[in-house]
């Protein structure tokens, strides 16, 4: 295993000593490890919190600040946090106006922020929350887990936040993250594993012309393997189950989302964007808005993952408006 | 009967085979999850052994509701409100008490199980831990209605896990990560289920002989 | 070899092609291979533009736009550019004011820009040059090619650009560049090798406890291989040379830029810059400015840079004035 | 005499040879250098080969300028710059010409030679290409005063240029990117060196027997 890491004990908390150095403007670091925006609570604001492992740097530590998230809570590597952070999150942003939480659909993110949001009300503090799950990859159906949530988590934390950032309360925010979540869609691949520092090995082992399609963001195996395939053919197996899904339609407005798994330079997604512009051009979609880069990752997995969100004004608007985190800055 | 310092030596017990098997269960995890299994459960066991020695009465319901919201303050991911629930529960069905018999300590094992099934909405065959929890509660009513020793009966309890965790190796995952692998999850032994059998087993072996 | 790409030979140009698709608001490519900004040339701003070999991005193409470069020319992977991309790009950013060369310190980078130097001269166009070379690692000596321009580069494009942005003249524009150049210095190190495309297989092996120290940006091995060490370790061999070169002094304020190599997570990034923050804290020197992540690659390398940068007021004015590039955006 | 066709010809079998060593330029330059050396010659000299076929009268100077400036706009790096300056400069020495004497090549040759030397500013020594053009050059000086054949002359050339290119071998380099290795870069030869030496073995073969 080789890692920029002093021990796989201490991952996460240098981590986020060096957010907390780093970010001292944007942000604090509380205990029981978790990051809030430096000027929380905010009177009157509903406050926006999000959770998950650690490994999908920047999410969500990263997306904390101004016009995004008012919280994060970082569990251990791929681990969910446990209800104590989420608690102490909800109660560090509470303004008296609730708190959102965002949760990825994961059963152990499920679970423990239910335990937490129990918790919260029990403090008196309204709590909403909102499941993403956007991954394509995972057959949708009542009898199982679901889908899981990628990439379209980060996107959902950009536009509630600006919604809440702006005065909306607490119905419309949850209203609006529901509304991300209806008209987004996600799916992943690999070309490497990745490794999880305390199991100090790769979590599933690739041939070297071989990539997985249909990853989570978890080092989880995908769905199927297969012989490693131009960028082209890449972008068409994970873009053509996404347009299916929902599905999206000629003369959609769309935010194209072309995410690195942690371990994929900038060139590769830049070429992967190029076709996947092909790709809607001829289904006549637009690509209204585009975010390229490494925003949801498996630690240093190489690999990418595409993810369509079907925009209308509200979206658009909520998405232009100012943030200001450590992972995500315009507007100021 | 089963006393305070049986549970205590059960848990520390099972602690111990969770250091022992934590590669092993990560390994198992990393096959059809993502590789921390084994690293969750020992964190969370590591934080309940340190807290076991502060304990202050002789209370078993309530050193079992500290094991488990230990185990919900420090394991997270799935198998933390699932054990941690399990213990919760546990303990609340045995609150004040300094010894059970082995018809109260199935009983409170029953409620454990039923916090489980509660918030995990797992059925059984879905490869997850309720698959070797429930035919061990079964196995221990069997071997109560034959009247069987502590001994015999846990020991009975902890071999209906083994089977239940053996019999989730053919399954396709309906819950829990493993179910995004669809039918890729077939052919690999589930790591909670896995770990349900160390639990029982490390029962079976502290009450061995009685 | 495991990339996102179609072939070897169209990666530089399905990358552009990309960029192009998803920053026409702010940058447009020209031929040959020339990243220009939207709307250059702007009358009396003096125009900055750089270049190198492809595989470092987002630098420099990504590095176009409001407040930064007034283009960029990329060569193909790790080789310089030739002449006719520097001489497009002078002609196509110059105001009138003239133009600013910023030029990393490799023979084929030198030797194509004053070639290009020179014709743009013959054309009338007033250029002047600085040259970047900042990299500790290499001992700098009359007698040879002398040191490497890396991380120091990044640092440079947004202060420069800044103030000819600001209207700065040429002249004032290159003694910035020059002042940037002479207070800066960086030092790096690689967990893995890069494989180049068209060579198709890794520049060098390491083994699995090993690590470089020492590395450039174009996957060259560094000066000593040895067994991997903790984070702390690592950024004490880098930080120290650094800070012992310039040198750094009790009171300095800084800009510390912990870099990514396209293969590391930023949570190793914030690992590293915890790190450095205790190294500096010791010293007396304080991390007035910081940048983190990966901004100058070297493919998929793992590995990581550090860069410090002694600020006075006019380096901090201009780092914080707003900037807005694909790469790199605050302050609008 | 050398004649405009043995010139292209000798331009055309560079090229194949480069072509054909694309791999093993590109590995020596992996060892101490960018591992792009064999990539970047076989870009600029395939724009080359293009251009040939379209030039116009027979002019060895107008040709090897136009080889020479192809290779500027085409190659980059740093032996875009050192190969095109030698060959725009070999080109200049001769504009006009027809036919070479072994002189006027040689002389020819020396003024490309001057114009790497001038840009590069490297030195006998550095572990570069200078390291086979300057025994190249002198060989073929040698041959000249002994009175040899142009073929004779020209494979003592190409001799010389092996000898220089072996001998960087050991050579700590100080110019171009191995000098960034410092006493990592002994132990291996330098792939500027290798492929002048590729050139002028072309130049060796294509004039056999003459
Ligand atoms: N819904 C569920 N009900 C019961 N057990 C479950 C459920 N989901 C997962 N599990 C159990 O949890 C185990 C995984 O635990 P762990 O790896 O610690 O958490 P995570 O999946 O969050 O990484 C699975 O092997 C399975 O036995
Ligand atoms: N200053 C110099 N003078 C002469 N030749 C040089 C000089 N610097 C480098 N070279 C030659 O260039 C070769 C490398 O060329 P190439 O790999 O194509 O360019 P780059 O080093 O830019 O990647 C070296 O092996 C060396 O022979
Ligand atoms: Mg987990
Ligand atoms: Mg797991
Ligand atoms: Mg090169
Ligand atoms: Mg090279």
């Amino acid at each position: 295993m080789k890692k920029l890491i002093n021990a796989p004990e201490s991952v996460v908390d240098d981590e986020l000593a060096g957010v907390a150095a780093a970010h001292a403007d944007l942000v604090r670091v509380i205990e029981p490890n978790v990051v809030v925006r430096a000027d929380a609570p905010k009177k009157g604001k509903v406050g926006v919190i999000s959770g998950g492992g650690s490994g999908h740097e920047p999410m969500h530590g990263g997306f904390v600040g101004m016009g995004m998230l008012d919280a994060a809570c970082p569990g251990a590597v791929f681990t969910s946090p446990v209800p104590d952070q989420m608690l102490a999150a909800t109660k560090a942003v509470d303004g008296g106006a609730g708190v959102l939480h965002i949760v990825k659909n994961y059963t152990g993110d499920i679970m423990n922020f239910e335990l937490a949001a129990e918790m919260a009300r029990a403090e008196g503090i309204e709590v909403t929350s909102v499941v993403i799950a956007d991954d394509v990859a995972v057959k949708d159906s009542l009898y199982t887990a679901g889908r899981r949530g990628v990439g379209g988590t980060v996107l959902a934390e950009k536009i509630v936040g600006a919604a809440a950032e702006a005065g909306a309360d607490l119905a419309t925010v949850t209203a609006l993250c529901q509304k991300v979540q209806d008209n987004v869609r996600s799916m992943g691949m690999a070309l490497t594993s990745c490794t999880v520092p305390a199991a100090g090995k790769p979590t599933f082992e690739l041939g070297d012309d071989e990539m997985e399609i249909g990853i989570g963001i978890h080092g989880e195996p995908g769905r199927t393997r297969m012989k490693l395939a131009s960028a082209a053919e890449i972008t068409a197996m994970l873009a053509t189950p996404i347009l299916d899904d929902l599905p999206f339609k000629a003369g959609d407005k769309v935010l194209a989302f072309v995410n690195g798994m942690g371990g994929t330079p900038l060139i590769e997604l830049y070429v992967i964007f190029n076709e996947l512009k092909k790709i809607l051009d001829a289904r006549g979609i637009t690509i209204a808005r585009n975010l390229i880069g490494n925003y949801i990752t498996s630690l240093e997995m190489a690999g990418c993952s595409i993810t369509l969100l079907r925009l209308d004004d509200e979206l658009t608007k909520h998405w232009d408006a100012p943030v200001h985190t450590p992972g995500l800055r315009w507007g100021r | 009967m089963i006393s305070y310092d049986d549970i205590l030596a059960w848990v520390r017990r099972f602690a111990a085979a969770v250091t022992a098997n934590k590669a092993y269960l990560t390994e198992l995890d990393s096959a059809i999850g993502d590789a921390d299994h084994g690293i969750n459960m020992d964190r969370g066991f590591t934080a309940v052994v340190g807290k076991l020695d502060g304990l202050a009465s002789p209370d078993i319901g309530a050193a079992l509701k500290t094991v488990g919201t230990t185990l919900v303050s420090t394991v997270g991911g799935a198998s933390g409100p699932l054990y941690g629930m399990f213990f919760m529960q546990m303990g609340g069905a045995v609150t004040g008490k300094e010894a059970l018999t082995l018809e109260e300590f199935a009983t409170a094992f029953e409620t454990g199980l039923g916090g489980v099934l509660r918030i995990g909405k797992a059925e059984p065959g879905d490869k997850t831990m309720v698959d070797a929890l429930i035919p061990a509660r079964d196995a221990l009513r069997a071997a109560i209605a034959d009247g069987a020793s502590v001994s015999d009966a846990i020991t009975r309890m902890a071999d209906g896990a083994e089977q239940g965790m053996l019999a989730t190796v053919p399954l396709v995952a309906r819950k829990g990560r493993a179910s995004y692998l669809g039918e890729r999850s077939a052919g690999h032994q589930d790591p909670g289920a896995t770990s349900s059998h160390l639990l029982l087993r490390s029962a079976a072996e502290v009450w061995a002989g009685r």
